[in-house]
């Protein structure tokens, strides 16, 4: 199990802050949006987008970064703070 | 450069924040530094909506500070700097509110002005905050803006 | 670009200035801005001689304001500004003392970021002042700097 | 006449702050500077830096500039300020 967050617009569109995702670690990003695609094909559109961030224990990665069992995991839009 | 290590001071808050308390302590104890640059930046009436009411800061508590952390620290390793303040408020803030806080001191001007410069373009790129702008036809989330990511360029940093 | 004239406010003083009154200044009546920049310059205890205890500031009055003038001018032609704040410091000075201040504001950041840069690179080689140090082994005119020199090619002004 | 101000090392160096210069106008800025020296020659070495700055009616000038009656010139080293 991990949990994964959702900040700005995608917590408003998937109406949660947050799910438990139910997937074998470790696993990589890449892996992860399929899965929850998988599970909500509503939200496909959100995460496919190539301007997507991740971040893991609070660290921006890439897609290709590898997740292990309690690993912290975000998703968000482009941050716009400053 | 500069041996000792900075004096680095990072606040994520909904309080408003006092400026002039802030410049006083990057003056407090400093008979080295010969340059002081800050940035404020403000809500703005005309932003990507017109007629902007307020803005609602979002952000991700868990990680926001240590983001502003390892850019303030990159910021430290690339010039010789004597203090760092950085304040950045969330929640909920109105036009001419204060957002953002920014302040470097160090022996020399270009020095702190790059830093100032440098925290700034990679705090807006980096750090997970976002902005929903209330306006007089309803709510948007601001859009992130490429010419933000074009000015991580003069950085020569590969970041992704 | 902004249309409107800037609002400019340029000092030559003796006196210390309050730099929290500056930033109100800059602040006031102002909802279209979102970044203000601002420089301080301070007395440090070593400069150009070690062990530094005071300085000391001339300038040519007559030409002083007209020159600060001048680069404002500049700065404000090349950058959407809407609000310019420079105060100069002469006569002696102590080490920790305020010299200089320079606040730019505009709609943007990189506009107010390389305006308020540019005032003090080309104050430090076209406005008329002169330091002269008291260091515990004696007083000593501060010599102009090459890398000061070299600042202004960043800009792109042919100036000799 | 022209008064010529001196500002800084040129003002301590030369023990005056201004000199009154008997000189045909227009002349240049370089033909000032060689009738001061005539005048002082203990005044050559600064006035022959190449790095020495003049000011004509209070705007920075070069060498050839031309100077009339009643103009205000002044000299003085590099500027060091802010």
């Amino acid at each position: 199990m991990i949990n994964i967050l959702f900040f700005a617009q995608l917590k408003e569109l998937f109406g949660q802050a947050s799910v438990e995702l139910n997937i074998e670690t470790p696993c990589t990003v890449a892996q992860i949006k399929q899965s929850l695609i998988h599970n909500h094909s509503a939200w496909a559109e959100q995460l496919n987008k190539p301007t997507i961030m991740c971040a893991v224990n609070q660290d921006m990665v890439a897609d290709d970064h590898i997740v292990n069992a309690n690993d912290e995991v975000a998703f968000f839009p482009p941050v716009t703070g400053g | 450069m500069n041996t000792a290590q900075p004096s680095i001071s990072i606040k994520v808050q909904t309080d408003d924040f006092d400026v002039a308390s802030e410049y006083a302590a990057m003056r407090t104890n400093n008979t080295q530094d010969g340059a002081i640059v800050f940035f404020s930046g403000l809500v703005r009436e005309m932003n990507q909506g017109q007629g902007v009411t307020g803005l609602f800061l979002e952000h991700y508590p868990a990680m926001t500070e240590k983001s502003l952390h390892g850019i303030v620290e990159q910021a430290c390793e690339r010039w010789p700097l004597s203090k760092v303040r950085l304040i950045h408020r969330v929640g909920q803030l109105h036009v001419s509110d204060q957002i953002v806080f920014v302040a470097v001191s160090s022996a020399h001007r270009e020095a702190a002005f790059d830093a100032c410069h440098f925290i700034m373009d990679f705090l807006k790129k980096r750090a997970p905050f976002w902005k929903k702008e209330t306006t007089t036809i309803g709510d948007r989330w601001v859009e992130a803006l490429e010419k933000d990511k074009m000015a991580l360029d003069k950085w020569n940093i590969n970041d992704k």
